[in-house]
């Protein structure tokens, strides 16, 4: 079949995506759909593989420590770029170009949305034509914020030296049309309609891509994307199918197409509220480490309300292939992942003895424990979306077998995660007792991640409500474990130190209650080739080698 | 008339109608809208059809233009032979229809009622008059338009090439009902259907109408099927007359048979109870009607009134504001009612007569404050009425009440009548509890209306018996003073005599004044004391009723006087006495100062206009 | 009549004006934030700084004077820059999406030629249909015909597009095969087989749309030719011996359209909102999925400005049903 | 007609005296009414549906949000309706659930009633409050001259708003607010039919001032006032009860509208809270499972489509009967 073969032979390969790509400039947007279709035209120094392996792109190599890339003291990175690279527009890639993507990310005013990639950076040089040196504040054990992976791709100097700062906004064309060195150049944009793309003639590697032209459809539903791939045979690959698993298994009976899945670290989880969110507690207090939960400080009532949970029936309902229980917050990848499957099965009678211990009992006879002329009950939210509500019946049906009542709520995503400090329904807030939703951590580096349940940086009212520790989480002895991370080198030992900090968020305090390692379905034409799904990543990062199966 | 047609041709039968039946599909079963009738028309005569609302006129002259089928009717027995100028009889009932389109038009011609509804909106009068030519008689458009203009010539409409591309909107009533008798006439029809012609229009444009018809009957010897309801309009035109009674022909003859040999007892009840002018010339007070049945005892009884003025009207000016321009400003003032002033004493009648628009019910409506006067007083007994709050004008409505023309639409169609005739009881509260319901027996039992009509709902009544109910209740509060407003205009003649008969009764009962106001002039001679002839917006002649009808003085009164038909054959109108000036527009910009009305009087009490009224 | 018309256009600014304030002042109160889309893995911090360079900050006087600005100064100049090749909005700051950073009025009319092919055929197809339709029943009212096509159009009226939507799309589009499921913007039709493609694309949406169209306009022909039916020109023009397509074609019809001409212009800014759902349901981006998207992803200068569009569309055609009832009625006349 | 020779002649002048017994007005449009078959079934229906949706639930006490226990919810859910059985032997099909159950193991009979009772809730309550309104400022415009210009002049503006996506953009922003002073299902439910009567009431106005600006000028109103009738009297028994059948068609209309609004924002997603089902919601979320379970779909649609095809047919009788000239035919 044709793996090989000179460029642009196999025709048009038709992607849809049925949330539209606005942009092509991943700095102005943090849209997965504007990363991701930017990846087919512009592309970063590296990327991760599909099991989360740094992979060089327009570098010559990944620098470590090893290979002297990256400085003994951790506050240094030196990548050398690939000889030879052209843009799409016929002239040389320098490190010029690459220095100019840090100084436009960096610009004050320029609104980045991938600030955080470039966290840290004192500096960024280009020593010659072809290197470029990374400079940070601090040790930085994990140097592979700044241009690796799909949000941090290298953007033209020449074409954006006019679109610095508060200007950015204004260059509509580059925004849309920018020069890269991906397989792709696009041809036209609509946002959040279409793009077309044709090969690009100045591509690095010969006889790639297999596609002379890509129609990159955004737009309709998931499900409409579906049905075009596996059913009428319309597009070639559809982005993401958040379907139920019954739904896409039937699709895919269509024969048209096939569904692919992979897992990345992912996590849909109950984050439970160890401070008092009690609307009767004054604002400066509400839902603050002064008020303690008062049902759920204590362990007991938190690991009842895990054990209770069939994790393994929410992922047949809700995810299906695209889903596996896990017990972890960092499932992947397999360094950090702790082996930790209590929770895995349901026991009902465990958490009822539990509940008991702690003193939970039902005195009246109503269905519904109680302590001190207080109910177990409890109000549960999270952001409205299908799946989501079908777990909350699932778990509240759950949870009223051990005597819980529990109320649900929904709120808008925009504003659940909106952030808005005025607003009293945002997650940060947490005017509830159990919220749900999914979080990841960028790359393969969970460091930054597990940072956030430091004590102080819950969100508060001093600090505008923001902050990451949602849990309200406090432990001077995870305060520790974070430290001796961040200056910890060795992969082994930070591995070591990564699952110990998991456990005690999870197995052993049960303060965050992780439900389903999510993975990521996305559809593809059988007659597509090379499909390799990616989900540390930009899920097109190898559209370069994808080709047309012969019939 | 026999004696204009051609003597030397015998006249020939055209239209014969035997035994004519029809009948309609309606939700209640089938009804017969005409029984059994059979007439026929000659040649160069004028048949005229009479006979009150209902009794079959129009459904038996649709059924001759084959048209009563659009109607959802159904010709369900007898036949219509039609001579065909160039071929032999046919029976119409049951021609081909395409055959009978090719005679509509062209040879029967029709002119209906409703001068306003007849016309297409939207096409030019042109366009309108030409279609049938162009269908018919295979004209060009230029051949067409030639002809059309010699139509409108015909007619004697003014200005007829600018009239062929104006909009039927465009014209007067008059002009338009002229329109529709040029289309009717366009392919010179050897039968000629009118169907009320004239039912709708004003006196002065119908004896204008009445004589072009007639002029034209003379002229092209044309067959002539007139129906009508007014008698005075059958005296005028008619040769011979068929009258009709509930779907039945009940009498044929001659116009003077008729008139004075009348047989039927419906006929002659019909004639008795139609108005004529002059009938009251030499009698100094109105008297009520000598019906067929006489069981008005009162009849013949003068009404006298007395001396002692109950409303006195000086200077009434109303206006109503015309906005246009840019900013929707007022740009001109209607002068509806300029510099009016009359009074009326207590037990008698005035009228106001006149041509519609002339300002009548404007100020009727006036003295009620129902429109708000611009200047002027108005004094009921010894109450100011400009003067009043909106509270105390509501009080002062205890002493006057209004009468409307239209019984259909005066009435709550939701309500029931007792509570409608209670209504103001309700509202002033001068009785209580059972009280009120033997005041409404009372009243219904005054307007001669059965008591079990008190739970029924207006649209079960028929138009009289309405009326009747809206008498009962203007009578509710004991009133002082009413205004009818054309109280009897939209009645048949039989039923226009009794509840005219019905308000002199009450009038010498009860002391009652009355404002009557009509455009009727023949009612007017027989109910008033006093009369008031208006004319844009002025009284150019008022004075006793005797002195106005016998000694007419104005102008204007003399032309109205002599336009009037009579309901008698041997009292018929020459097109050569009639003269009238279409009416100025009484639309004036912001700056004109109108002059205050000044009069003459001429005999005592009799006052003439001096100022230009605009006649 | 051009008194009229210039005073209805002038009386249209100051409602546009207010429409605009109130559509801004309802998106003002907007509690969602532009940023929730961004991954959480965003600090805060940079959440800020990203906000404060959509200028979200400023007073909202500011924000609305600064809008009405853009909207009604700067865009019209755009406008005429491009057509006059002038360059009077050079360097002026444009309408912006908070989506794509772009200018809004780009994509707008970028857009507005799907929405115009899909619904505008809609809507000349279900009129064409139902004029004919509506003249017939009542011509022969209460017929075998006027009885199943009233019963065709209560259901065209009642059935909801995003039922007859997905439902037609499953059929026609996964079960057979005959059309595509998504409509390609992309395509463009140069021969006969392109125009197949296009039309088997459109055929649905169309049709969809059009269902709706046909019901409510045949309605309204019909009540109006059966008003007419009845008035008594009618009776005058058969009394002249025409014939009966002529009296109901020529005399009837013109008289009938009055009202329902008016009713059509008057329909044309609805069926843009209603294309809202044909839009979505068959994935025709159009600016009705376009306004769908920027809601969900509170884009608050995208739907400002497509609401607003939306407005003038309304206001512009309820103008145009006026002057037009002026033109085709005789007796109406504006002063 | 039994009429004799009329040899008296005072008889021949009589007015026919009516030969029936009083009738109302609304007992002549009751026998119009029944004539027109489409409006009986519709009326018949609408009937029908909301007895379906208000007695429902006491005789099929089956919880629309109860979810099988457990495990069991595997065996339970995805079940298919019974007549499923009538040709495809293997279906998954139960006695208990006569319509099926849904992913999760619902019964489908439940969420339908429910469904409707949100559905028919939303549709009459959003009808009459925008009759309300309507009415109100129509009769306000048309009887007092001085309100008529600012009140016409308000109503165009609101008409020259742009609805749906008005609709749209209200349900967004006011949601939350909503739902947190009210409860999720309260909140949605006043702010869903707040937001459809507000924008909907503004046709009823027209047709009403329209109606009363006529019935001012018929002679029984200036009779009224002739009469001394006070303002609120004139309003309140002359003028309403005559414009009483405009207002009850676009009474239909405005219940077939709001039915059909509150199903397209529930299948836009703006709709209530996923565990409150309403027909449109019910229908939104099936789409995706339509090809394995197209009852899903057509139930709720078919519910939203004969209920609305009812009101338009009763609305259409109604209209026949209401109108004089009709009813005289
Ligand atoms: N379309 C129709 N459907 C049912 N009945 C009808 C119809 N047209 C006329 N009729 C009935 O036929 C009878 C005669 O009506 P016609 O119109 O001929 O009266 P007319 O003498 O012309 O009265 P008018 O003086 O009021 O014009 C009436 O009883 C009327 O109710
Ligand atoms: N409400 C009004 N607004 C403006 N103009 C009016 C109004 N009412 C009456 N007019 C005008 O005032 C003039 C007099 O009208 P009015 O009704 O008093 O005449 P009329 O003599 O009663 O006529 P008719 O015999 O037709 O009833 C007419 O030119 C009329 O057009
Ligand atoms: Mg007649
Ligand atoms: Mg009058």
């Amino acid at each position: 079949d044709g793996h090989e073969g000179e460029r642009g032979r196999d025709g048009e390969v038709r992607i849809i995506y049925w949330q539209a790509p606005s942009i092509l400039n991943p700095y102005l947007s943090g849209g997965t759909k504007d990363i991701e279709s930017s990846s087919l035209v512009i592309e970063p120094l590296g990327r991760y593989d599909p099991d989360g392996n740094p992979v060089p792109f327009l570098a010559q190599e990944i620098p470590t420590v090893g290979n002297g890339g990256v400085s003994e003291d951790l506050t240094s990175i030196t990548w050398k770029l690939k000889e030879g690279l052209k843009w799409s527009d016929g002239t040389p890639v320098t490190s010029a170009d690459v220095k100019f993507t840090a100084e436009y990310c960096m610009d004050p005013e320029g609104g980045c949305a991938q600030g955080a990639k470039f966290d840290g950076v004192t500096s960024v040089e280009a020593l010659d034509d072809l290197t470029i040196k990374v400079t940070f504040d601090q040790p930085k054990p994990n140097p592979y914020g700044p241009f690796m992976g799909g949000q941090s791709p290298i953007i033209q100097a020449a074409q954006f030296a006019d679109c610095m700062g508060a200007r950015a906004p204004e260059c509509t064309d580059a925004n849309f049309g920018p020069i890269g060195t991906g397989p792709f150049v696009v041809t036209d944009f609509k946002p959040n309609d279409v793009i077309t793309m044709v090969a690009n003639e100045n591509y690095r590697e010969a006889g790639k891509p297999a596609f002379a032209s890509v129609t990159f459809k955004g737009g309709g539903s998931a499900e409409a994307s579906g049905r075009a791939v596996m059913e009428t045979g319309e597009f070639d690959y559809a982005w993401n199918l958040q379907l139920a698993p019954d739904v896409i298994a039937k699709m895919a009976e269509g024969g048209k197409g096939v569904p692919v899945s992979a897992f990345g670290a992912l996590v849909e989880r109950l984050e439970m509220n160890l401070t008092n969110p009690s609307p009767d507690l004054p604002p400066e207090t509400r839902a603050t480490v002064a008020e303690p939960h008062p049902i759920l400080s204590d362990g007991r009532v938190r690991k009842a309300l895990s054990i209770a949970i069939d994790r393994e029936l929410l992922v047949e309902v809700g995810y299906g292939d695209a889903g596996r229980p896990t017990c972890n917050l960092v499932p992947a990848p397999a360094i950090y992942a702790s082996d930790n499957t209590e929770c895995l099965t349901q026991d009902l009678d465990g958490a009822r003895a539990l509940l008991d211990e702690a003193g939970w009992t039902d005195t009246d006879g109503d269905g519904i424990r109680d302590k001190d002329g207080m109910k177990l009950s409890l109000l549960y939210q999270t952001s409205t979306n299908a799946v989501r509500q079908d777990f909350q019946a699932l778990i509240k049906q759950s949870w009223s077998e051990i005597g819980v009542e529990t109320e649900l709520r929904n709120l808008d995503g925009s504003v659940f995660f909106g952030g808005d400090p005025g607003s009293p329904d945002t997650f940060q807030k947490f005017y509830a007792d159990v919220e749900m939703y999914a979080n990841v951590f960028d790359g393969t580096d969970p460091q930054a991640y597990l940072a956030a349940y430091r004590c102080g940086n819950e969100p508060k009212p001093d600090s505008q409500w923001q902050g990451e520790n949602i849990n309200r989480f406090c432990d001077p002895e995870y305060d520790a474990l974070i430290d001796k991370l961040a200056t910890t080198g060795d992969l082994e030992e930070r591995g070591k130190i990564a699952r110990k900090m998991n456990d005690m968020l999870t197995k052993e305090s049960n303060t965050i209650v992780p439900l389903v390692d999510r993975g990521r379905v996305s559809g593809h034409a059988v007659t597509l080739g090379g499909v390799r799904l990616n989900v540390f990543d930009s899920e097109l990062w190898n559209v370069a080698d994808w080709y047309r199966k012969g019939e | 008339m026999l004696d204009t047609a051609d003597a030397a041709q015998p006249a020939q039968t055209i239209a014969e109608i035997e035994g004519l039946r029809v009948e309609f599909q309606t939700k209640d079963g089938p009804v017969v809208g005409v029984k059994d009738v059979s007439f026929n028309i000659k040649s160069g005569e004028t048949v005229c059809v009479v006979g009150e609302s209902g009794s079959g006129k129009s459904v038996s002259s649709l059924s001759l233009m084959r048209l009563v089928e659009f109607g959802g009717g159904k010709i369900a027995g007898g036949r219509l032979l039609f001579d065909r100028k160039d071929h032999d009889k046919v029976d119409l009932a049951d021609i081909d229809p395409e055959i009978m389109r090719g005679i509509r038009g062209n040879e029967i011609g029709m002119i209906f009622q409703e001068p306003m509804t007849a016309l297409n909106p939207v096409f030019t009068v042109g366009r309108q008059l030409t279609e049938g030519l162009r269908l018919h008689r295979g004209m060009s458009k230029s051949q067409a338009n030639t002809r059309a203009l010699e139509l409108m010539r015909q007619v004697r409409i003014p200005e007829p090439e600018r009239r062929l591309k104006q909009y039927p909107h465009e014209l007067s009533g008059g002009m338009r009902q002229r329109v529709v008798i040029a289309i009717a006439l366009a392919c010179e029809p050897r039968l000629l259907i009118a169907d009320e012609p004239t039912t709708a229009l004003d006196v002065t444009i119908q004896a204008e109408i009445l004589a072009l018809m007639d002029r034209l009957k003379r002229e092209t010897g044309t067959a002539v099927m007139f129906i009508t309801h007014d008698m005075a309009v059958v005296a005028q035109m008619a040769d011979r007359v068929v009258v009709m009674f509930r779907g039945e022909k009940v009498e044929e003859g001659t116009v003077e048979e008729i008139f004075e040999n009348p047989q039927h007892p419906y006929t002659k009840s019909l004639l008795a109870a139609v108005p004529k002018l002059g009938e009251m010339t030499g009698k100094e007070y109105p008297e009520p009607m000598v019906l067929m049945n006489s069981r008005n005892p009162s009849a013949g009884v003068p009404i006298k009134g007395t001396d002692e003025v109950l409303l006195e009207v000086k200077n009434l000016t109303t206006r109503f504001p015309v906005k246009g321009g840019f900013f929707r400003r007022t740009v001109a003032n209607v002068h509806a009612v300029e510099d009016l002033s009359f009074s009326i004493n207590k037990g008698q009648t005035l009228s106001l007569v006149g041509e519609s628009g002339c300002g009548k019910s404007t100020a009727g409506r006036s003295i009620l404050r129902l429109v708000e006067p611009q200047a002027g007083s108005i004094k009921v007994g010894d109450t100011d009425i400009m003067a009043l709050s909106h509270k105390d004008l509501r009080d002062s409505r205890l002493d006057m009440q209004m009468i409307f023309q239209d019984p259909f639409a005066s009435l709550n169609p939701q309500m029931q009548l007792s509570d409608q005739v209670a209504e103001p009881i309700h509202n002033f509260g001068t009785l209580k509890g059972a009280a009120i319901q033997q005041r409404v027996e009372m009243l219904f039992d005054r307007v001669e209306l059965p008591r079990s009509f008190m739970r029924r709902f207006p649209h079960e009544l028929s138009g009289g018996q309405r009326q009747r109910v809206a008498i009962a209740r203007a009578l509710a509060l004991n009133p002082k003073l009413i205004i009818a407003d054309e109280a009897v205009s939209a009645l048949d003649v039989s039923v226009q005599a009794q509840v005219l008969n019905l308000m002199m009764e009450l009038q010498s009962e009860l002391d009652l004044s009355f404002l009557f106001i009509s455009h009727d002039m023949a009612v007017v001679e027989r109910v008033s004391h006093n009369v008031g002839v208006m004319y844009l917006g002025r009284i150019v002649e008022m004075g006793p009723r005797a002195a106005v009808f016998e000694n007419p003085q104005h102008p204007y009164t003399q032309a109205l006087m002599k336009a009037v038909p009579i309901a008698d054959p041997r009292k018929r109108k020459d097109e050569k006495d009639l003269n009238f000036k279409p009416i100025p527009s009484p639309i004036h910009g912001l700056d004109y100062t109108a002059e205050p009305s000044v009069y003459k009087e001429v005999s005592p009490g009799h006052q003439v206009l001096l100022t230009d009224s605009g006649y | 009549m051009l008194t009229f018309t210039i005073r209805r256009l002038l009386l249209s600014i100051p409602t546009l004006l207010f429409i605009s304030l109130i559509i801004f002042l309802l998106l003002q109160l907007a509690p969602g934030d532009p940023m929730a889309q961004v991954p959480l893995t965003v600090p805060p911090e940079v959440k800020q700084k990203m906000r404060e360079a959509l200028g979200l900050g400023e007073p909202i006087y500011v924000q609305y004077y600064k809008w009405l600005i853009q909207f009604f100064w700067i865009e019209p100049q755009v406008a005429f820059d491009y057509f006059f090749g002038t360059e009077f909005s050079e360097g002026k700051q444009r309408v912006i999406s908070w989506q794509w950073r772009g200018p809004v009025m780009d994509v707008v009319v970028q857009r507005l030629p799907q929405t115009f092919w899909v619904v505008g055929m809609a809507y000349v197809v279900g009129v064409l249909i139902s004029i004919p339709v509506g003249i017939y029943s009542a011509y022969r009212q209460y017929s075998v015909f006027d009885q199943s096509g009233t019963f065709i159009t209560m259901i065209g009226f009642s059935v909801p597009p995003f039922f007859t939507g997905p439902l037609l799309g499953i059929i026609f589009a996964v079960q057979l095969g005959w059309v595509p499921l998504l409509y390609d913007t992309t395509h463009v039709v140069e021969d006969w087989a392109s125009f197949k493609v296009q039309f088997q694309q459109m055929i649905l949406p169309v049709m969809v749309l059009a269902l709706q169209t046909t019901a409510q306009i045949s309605r309204y022909m019909r009540a109006s030719v059966l008003d007419n039916l009845n008035q008594d020109y009618v009776r005058t023009a058969r009394s002249k011996g025409l014939s009966e397509a002529v009296v109901v074609m020529v005399h009837v019809v013109r008289n009938s359209m009055i009202p329902v001409i008016t009713v059509i212009a008057l329909g044309i800014p609805a069926i843009f909102g209603g294309a809202i759902i044909t839009e979505v349901v068959f994935g025709v981006s159009g600016i009705g999925d376009m306004f769908i998207r920027a809601l969900l992803s509170n884009d608050l200068p995208t739907v400002q400005t497509l609401a607003f569009i939306f407005a003038i569309l309304i206001v512009l055609f309820n103008l145009i049903a006026d002057v037009l009832y002026g033109v085709l009625d005789p007796r109406i006349r504006y002063d | 007609m039994t009429e004799t020779a009329p040899d008296d002649h005072f008889e021949a002048l009589r007015d026919i005296e009516p030969p029936k017994e009083p009738r109302s007005q609304w007992a002549d449009v009751w026998s119009q009414f029944k004539k027109h078959k489409g409006a009986l079934f519709g009326g018949g229906f609408l009937v029908f549906i909301t007895l379906f949706v208000l007695i429902g639930p006491y005789i099929w006490r089956v919880d629309p949000q109860a979810l099988p226990k457990g495990r069991e919810m595997l065996t339970l859910r995805d079940v298919r309706p019974i007549f499923v059985a009538l040709w495809d032997f293997d279906a998954k099909v139960m006695w208990s659930r006569p319509l099926g159950t849904d992913n999760l193991g619902r019964d489908i009979l439940a969420n339908i009633i429910a469904g409707g009772r949100a559905s028919m809730a939303v549709g009459w309550a959003a009808m009459v409050l925008s009759l309300v309104i309507g009415t109100g400022i129509g009769v306000m415009s048309g009887y007092f001259r001085k309100l008529d210009f600012w009140l016409m002049r308000f109503t165009d503006l609101v008409l020259s708003l742009p609805i749906l996506p008005l609709l749209l953009v209200a349900v967004v922003l006011f949601r939350q607010p909503l739902r947190s002073n009210f409860g999720p299902e309260m909140g949605m439910f006043i702010l869903i039919v707040g937001v459809i009567a507000i924008t909907s009431w503004m046709q009823t106005a027209r047709i009403v001032r329209g109606e009363i600006l006529a019935l001012k000028e018929r002679e029984f109103i200036l009779a009224a006032r002739s009469i001394g009738t006070s303002n609120y009297k004139i309003i309140t028994r002359h003028l309403l009860p005559n414009v009483i059948s405009p207002i009850m068609v676009s009474a239909t209309l405005g219940l077939a509208t709001a039915i059909i609004t509150e199903s397209a924002l529930s299948f836009l997603g703006f709709g209530f809270p996923s565990d409150f089902p309403t027909w449109g919601k019910l229908l939104s979320d099936a789409v995706p499972r339509m090809t394995e379970f197209p009852e899903r779909v057509l139930f709720p649609g078919i519910a939203i489509s004969l209920t609305v095809l009812g009101v338009n047919y009763l609305g259409d009788g109604l209209r026949d009967a209401l109108d004089p000239r009709i009813r005289g035919r």
